[in-house]
């Protein structure tokens, strides 16, 4: 069905799976290059795609598809088909006939060795691991001071998306570039600064490991404009998400276009460097949580929950910071204001200003759950169910009406007229409704010319 | 001859057609709009009056719902 | 919490300041307070377990609901009835848990009448479905606490000697309404050695207590729900055995469980305990052969429907192991006497601890923290440093 | 893929080194699994586990012939994080936190070996102490989780000695523990059967296996031992060994069908006897039922 004229795009970030059966075979060939990124890539598969794995790992020859069939009870036989497609998707495996005739499947060679190194060891330190270690750094920094720091940094950019200029430096061109690109803020000419888009509302809603996963897929679809290789730039980045917190790396044995990567990623706050030609860097709590940004688990625990949502519509936000306000006035009327709280109702109005907005109620649902209070969090669920009942409902009270745009075609003179035009509009998947017994339908306005071509032609074959 | 119109197909629930069609007899929103009725939960309306529709359907809305929380 | 009898009624103690016990530590907070009242409840409770009497390990147990119309009363959400049959539905599950080798029947008291819900049996799935089927009934008229006393009596009275023989009431209601002299019933429970123990949901009822204390059982009124819940819990470990239970050599069966398998020949056969279920569950080559009369069951412990041996596997009695070699209490060492430089770490669970007082066994010297400590006691009944060092290990296998 | 709320699993490998028996092997000329091979596979096994999700957890137990060592992780004081910068460490292609968790294995075992030569070698090994605190340790792992995550937990015993008849009653307290906190406890048994182990996998729901060639170790390790409860009921795995539950008669120790038990001790016999050996209560002599005389029935008139 077209999607209806007035739903706004919902913001689809992709996980890594999706992302990667985007990107063209061979950059997958180069990208398993890396122990890093097998290991990333491992972790997304599903359960018993692990398994397989595993068990191919260290097996040279193919193994025939009917003894891997066997391996799954037949309860299970779904399951198998879902891994095995997605295995093949992802070119971890490929068919390979056996000398019998049989087919059969063997691991990708450079898949199976990245994995073996980064199993048992072997093959060439990862970069930022040189070989000698570093001299230990005489300023180093606590987890605290990187975890400030991250949030600090990641804020601004939030901060210059909701257009407050509460973030102390600004934000380099890269990021806005990166923010247009990515549809979360547009430039209406004559006017000096972006102003957000309806998509970005939805995705300074997001949590943060989701929102910076997005981000940075936005940043590398538009790597190659930056004259930066995108294989160098993800495995670096999967590298990061697999180093230790409060540990610092070396820079040297970095290629050029990782180190101008690297600078983004400093203003970004995946990475602390004290000063830019400094040759260590210090990964943040940002650029770790960026593997469970991958596969959208929401444990964001580095950061407390501030939220208490009450039974009676009242919010009370144990926040001081402007950007997280903001955020909630996205939604709700904001009431009081203290030192270390701020109080918000959550009423009807408000809510449907967001939903006008093109935020989804489900949105406003998770910013609340993600961000709930430990109370809250501790016993039972962490929204009363009657709020979020509520916020839907009123989701769904502005959803009445589906309004399609399309042209109606009626008072068919025969029966077969009417099945054969309507055959063909439903080939074409531009039908939009019919009705058999009234000889009614209705064709989406990009369809109707189409259509009307191919009834002037039924027209003239028909009475010529 | 097949007869060809363009315009906006509405699905909704039956409450809420009606709720159109009693907008069309009284001439609620200026003059009628509705080109077919077309089933229980479908009709065919003109694409001009669907920015005053809008207004009139919230106005409905706000009508029918109370204010939860007093401040 | 519940006041022992010989102190007299509360309200005749003279006045407790109870609000002093919590005091503020130097920054004014009163965690530190609570956490050793916390500590010290926790102490108390394991330091009351009485140690080296002989206990009866086979029970046989009445359960008597009270399903008066006070049952219907809401004070224990959602009603004491529906409350009372939940907390006794775990407490089943935790019975069958401490005393695999014990028996459990449900009588029911209402309209001045008792009614068996369920005999004398050793499945706690049986009587847990039956509890499930006493939701629905209504709570009408008034209880008779003698007709349901003599309805037990006339079932334990058959009982072998050597088995303990119980009966736990949960009585909400103040009234009884009984046909004859319930004092007539008191002496006869006396003499045939029952065990009366009894749950008050509402107030001290005084025939309740004196039929408790002369047939050596325990009664407690509840305060809420949790505090009823542990009164419950109090029951589940068994008893001391009362003098005159004499012991004997009980004959008992160990069935051998083949799983079956056509490789194996063993033939699909009806089992004994779903004879009577019309699905098809019962109907396997799998299960237990009684080997007296190689009559099927599915599951252990039963008594042998043809041949009246009682059946049970090893592990049913090894699980009672643990009341008869309880683990002696760990002895109480203040932190001061470790020198205040040194780290101490739990042996168990390899926490650092940090609290006040750490845990030692006498025999194994090891340091256990106080989550360690009461998880040791209380579930696992065996301490890791003895059980891993050779000459404890030895010393200990008094038997097998 | 990630369902709602994220689940990780722990792991408890607990590894006898009982000093006789890995001795033994080593002089067989080509050792068929020597300890250090083992070691390494046991490495490749907890690499893939934790490779399997970014929360999952392992920890490893040495069951010695004299005490139990609890090996990884390390104590280590609660405000020091554990960022130990050991320089020895060599800087290749491995996941860091795999590399630093091998060397620290590596390093406890080397000690542990050197440490006690001086020990009389027995050649079975106390596995009920190290199941014991291996469950002490998932009962502290248990409150110590963050919220909003699922933890299941589960025990691998690597077995090679036999089994020490006295540990009976403590490996049953433990595995009874084990089944009321619904963790599972496999067995990969190396070389003699073990009557105890296969009772506890029984009873929670484990798998145990014997494995026929000890030298593909590995192999058995990642296809039946790697899997989680949860995803092997849909994996094809080896059947469940029969076992026998038959009890063992206190005075000749051999396995009975029908036996008396004592109803104050429960200690078993395979026959009669007027006094229980184990709690000295004697037992009143039950003489057959008398044949009471048949009253003759009186003709009703």
């Amino acid at each position: 069905m077209a999607n209806s004229l007035f739903s706004t795009r919902t913001l689809d970030c992709k996980d890594l799976h999706v992302y990667l059966k985007t990107l063209p075979s061979h950059i997958l060939d180069r990208l398993y290059n890396h122990p890093a990124t097998c290991l990333a890539v491992f972790r997304e598969l599903p359960e018993i795609g692990k398994h397989y794995v595993m068990r191919l790992l260290f097996v040279e020859q193919p193994v025939s598809q009917a003894v891997i069939g066997l391996w799954i009870n037949n309860r299970h036989i779904n399951e198998h088909h879902i891994c095995t497609r997605a295995l093949s998707d992802l070119r971890i495996w490929y068919e390979q006939p056996l000398p019998g005739g049989m087919q059969g499947w063997i691991l990708n060679s450079t898949f199976k060795t990245n994995m073996k190194t980064a199993l048992l060891g072997g093959g060439e330190p990862w970069t930022g691991r040189g070989a000698v270690p570093l001299p230990s750094d005489k300023n180093s920094k606590d987890v605290e001071f990187l975890d400030k720091y991250a949030v600090e940094r990641w804020e601004c950019v939030l901060h210059f998306m909701v257009g407050s200029n509460e973030g102390k430096d600004g934000i380099s061109g890269d990021t806005i570039e990166v923010l247009k690109h990515s549809g979360l803020m547009k430039l209406e000419e004559g006017e000096p600064m972006p102003f957000i888009t309806p998509g970005g509302f939805q995705f300074l809603l997001m949590d943060t490991p989701s929102q910076i996963w997005f981000f940075m897929l936005q940043y590398l679809d538009m790597v190659d404009s930056r004259g930066l290789d995108l294989v160098e730039c993800l495995s670096f980045l999967f590298q990061l998400s697999f180093s230790t917190l409060g540990k610092d790396y070396s820079t040297e044995s970095m290629s050029e276009g990782q180190q101008r990567f690297l600078q983004h990623l400093r203003e970004f706050g995946l990475v602390y460097q004290r000063k830019r030609k400094e040759k260590r860097y210090y990964p943040t709590r940002l650029a770790i949580n960026l593997a469970s940004g991958l596969s959208s688990i929401t444990s964001d625990s580095n950061r407390k929950g501030f939220i208490v949502v009450e039974t009676n519509y009242r919010i009370y936000a144990y926040t001081d910071s402007p950007l997280n306000i903001a955020l909630l006035a996205l939604f709700s009327e904001m009431l009081y204001r203290f030192p270390n709280m701020a109080v918000a109702n959550l009423t009807r109005d408000s809510v449907r200003a967001a939903l006008i907005r093109g935020i989804t109620a489900e949105q406003i649902i998770s910013f609340l759950r993600t961000r709930a209070h430990q109370e809250m969090a501790k016993e039972g669920p962490a929204l009363p169910p009657t709020i979020i009942d509520q916020i839907r409902l009123w989701e769904l009270e502005r959803d009445r009406f589906k309004f399609n745009d399309g042209v109606l075609y009626s008072q068919f003179l025969s029966q077969g007229d009417f099945e054969k035009l309507r055959d063909y509009a439903k080939d074409l998947g531009v039908l939009v409704w019919d009705n058999n017994q009234k000889r009614v339908m209705v064709v989406s306005r990009a369809g109707h010319d189409t259509v009307k071509k191919y009834w002037k032609q039924l027209k003239q074959s028909g009475n010529s | 001859m097949v007869n060809v119109m363009k315009g906006i197909l509405v699905e909704c629930d039956p409450a809420m057609k009606q709720f159109l069609l009693h907008m069309d007899e009284t001439e609620g929103l200026g003059r009628k709009f509705v080109i077919q009725d077309l089933d229980e939960t479908h009709i065919f309306i003109s694409a001009e009056i669907l920015p005053v529709l809008r207004d009139r359907i919230d106005d409905l809305m706000d009508k029918l719902s109370f204010p939860l929380n007093e401040k | 919490m519940a006041d022992d009898d010989d102190k007299g009624y509360r309200w005749e103690t003279e006045y407790e300041k109870t609000w002093e016990v919590l005091q503020e530590d130097a920054e004014g907070s009163l965690q530190t307070s609570i956490d050793d009242m916390l500590h010290k409840a926790k102490r108390r409770k394991l330091l009351e377990k009485i140690t080296n009497v002989r206990l009866g390990m086979m029970r046989h147990l009445f359960i008597i609901i009270d399903m008066s119309v006070s049952m219907g009363d809401q004070d224990l959400k959602p009603t004491r009835l529906i409350c009372s049959l939940k907390l006794l539905e775990s407490f089943i599950e935790e019975y069958f848990d401490q005393n695999p080798i014990s028996q459990l029947g449900i009588i029911v008291t209402k309209n001045k009448r008792a009614e068996k819900i369920t005999e004398l049996g050793g499945n706690p799935r049986r009587h847990i479905s039956a509890l499930q089927k006493l939701k629905e009934r209504a709570c009408q008229g008034e209880p008779s606490l003698q007709n349901s006393l003599e309805l037990a009596l006339q079932t334990l009275r058959h009982m072998p000697s050597h088995a303990s023989r119980e009966i736990l009431t949960i009585y909400g209601s103040l009234t009884t309404c009984d046909p004859g002299d319930i004092v007539e019933t008191l002496k006869i429970l006396k003499d045939a050695h029952v065990r009366c123990s009894m749950v008050g949901l509402a107030a001290e009822v005084r025939i309740c207590k004196k039929i408790c204390s002369d047939t050596h059982g325990k009664y407690t009124v509840i305060l809420d729900e949790s505090h009823f819940k542990d009164l419950l819990n109090q029951h589940t470990s068994p008893p001391p055995a009362m003098m005159n239970t004499e012991s004997s050599l009980i004959r008992m069966g160990f069935p051998h469980q083949n799983l079956g398998g056509d490789r194996t020949g063993h033939k699909p056969s009806m089992c004994m305990c779903h004879l009577d279920s019309k699905t098809v569950e019962g109907f396997s080559t799998t299960g237990y052969f009684c080997p007296q009369c190689k009559s099927k069951y599915c599951e252990l412990p039963v008594e042998c429907k043809s041949c009246g041996l009682t059946l049970v596997s090893a592990p049913h009695l090894a699980r009672s192991y643990h009341h008869l070699f309880p683990l002696d209490q760990s002895k109480e060492v203040p932190i001061t006497d470790f020198d205040p430089g040194q780290h101490i770490f739990c042996s168990a669970c390899q926490i650092e601890i940090q609290e006040q007082s750490v845990y030692q066994c006498k025999k194994c010297k090891c340091i256990y923290c106080i989550d360690c400590d009461i998880f040791i006691h209380e579930t696992l009944h065996s301490c890791p440093g003895c059980s891993s060092s050779r000459q404890t290990q030895t010393a200990e296998a008094v038997f097998v | 893929m990630a369902d709602s709320t994220s689940t990780c699993s722990l792991v408890v490998i607990i590894l006898d080194t009982n000093p006789a028996w890995w001795g033994r092997q080593s002089n067989h000329g080509n050792p068929k699994l020597s300890l250090s091979k083992c070691v390494d596979s046991l490495m490749t096994f907890a690499n893939s586990h934790l490779m399997m999700n970014h929360l999952n957890k392992i920890a490893f137990i040495a069951a010695h012939s004299n005490f139990s060592h609890f090996m990884y992780p390390k104590r280590q004081q609660r405000e020091v994080t554990d960022i130990d910068t050991n320089i020895g460490e060599i800087n290749d292609g491995k996941y860091e936190l795999f590399d630093r968790m091998n060397n620290q294995i590596k390093d406890e075992i080397k000690s542990l070996v050197l440490k006690n030569m001086e020990v009389e070698f027995e050649n079975d090994s106390l596995i009920a102490g190290a199941l014991s605190m291996a469950l002490c340790y998932i009962h502290r792992m248990e409150k110590e989780k963050p919220i909003g995550v699922k933890m299941t937990s589960r025990v691998l015993v690597v077995k090679a000695s036999e089994d020490n008849p006295a540990q009976y009653m403590n490996l049953m307290n433990t595995v009874f523990t084990a089944q009321k906190q619904n963790v599972v406890i496999d067995a990969c048994i190396l070389d003699n059967d073990s009557g105890l182990l296969q009772q506890a996998c029984d009873i929670t729901g484990g798998v145990y296996l014997k494995i026929p060639q000890p030298q593909g170790m590995l192999q058995y390790l990642l296809w039946v031992y790697l899997p989680d409860p949860s995803t092997r009921e849909q994996l094809t795995l080896p059947a469940r060994v029969q076992v026998d539950y038959r009890a063992a008669c206190f005075c000749h120790r051999n396995l009975i069908d029908i036996g008396y038990v004592c109803s104050v001790c429960l200690s078993i016999f395979c026959s009669f006897s007027p006094i229980c050996s184990t709690c000295q209560t004697t037992f009143k002599i039950i003489a057959p039922p008398k044949l009471t005389k048949k009253k003759s029935k009186k003709p009703t008139t």
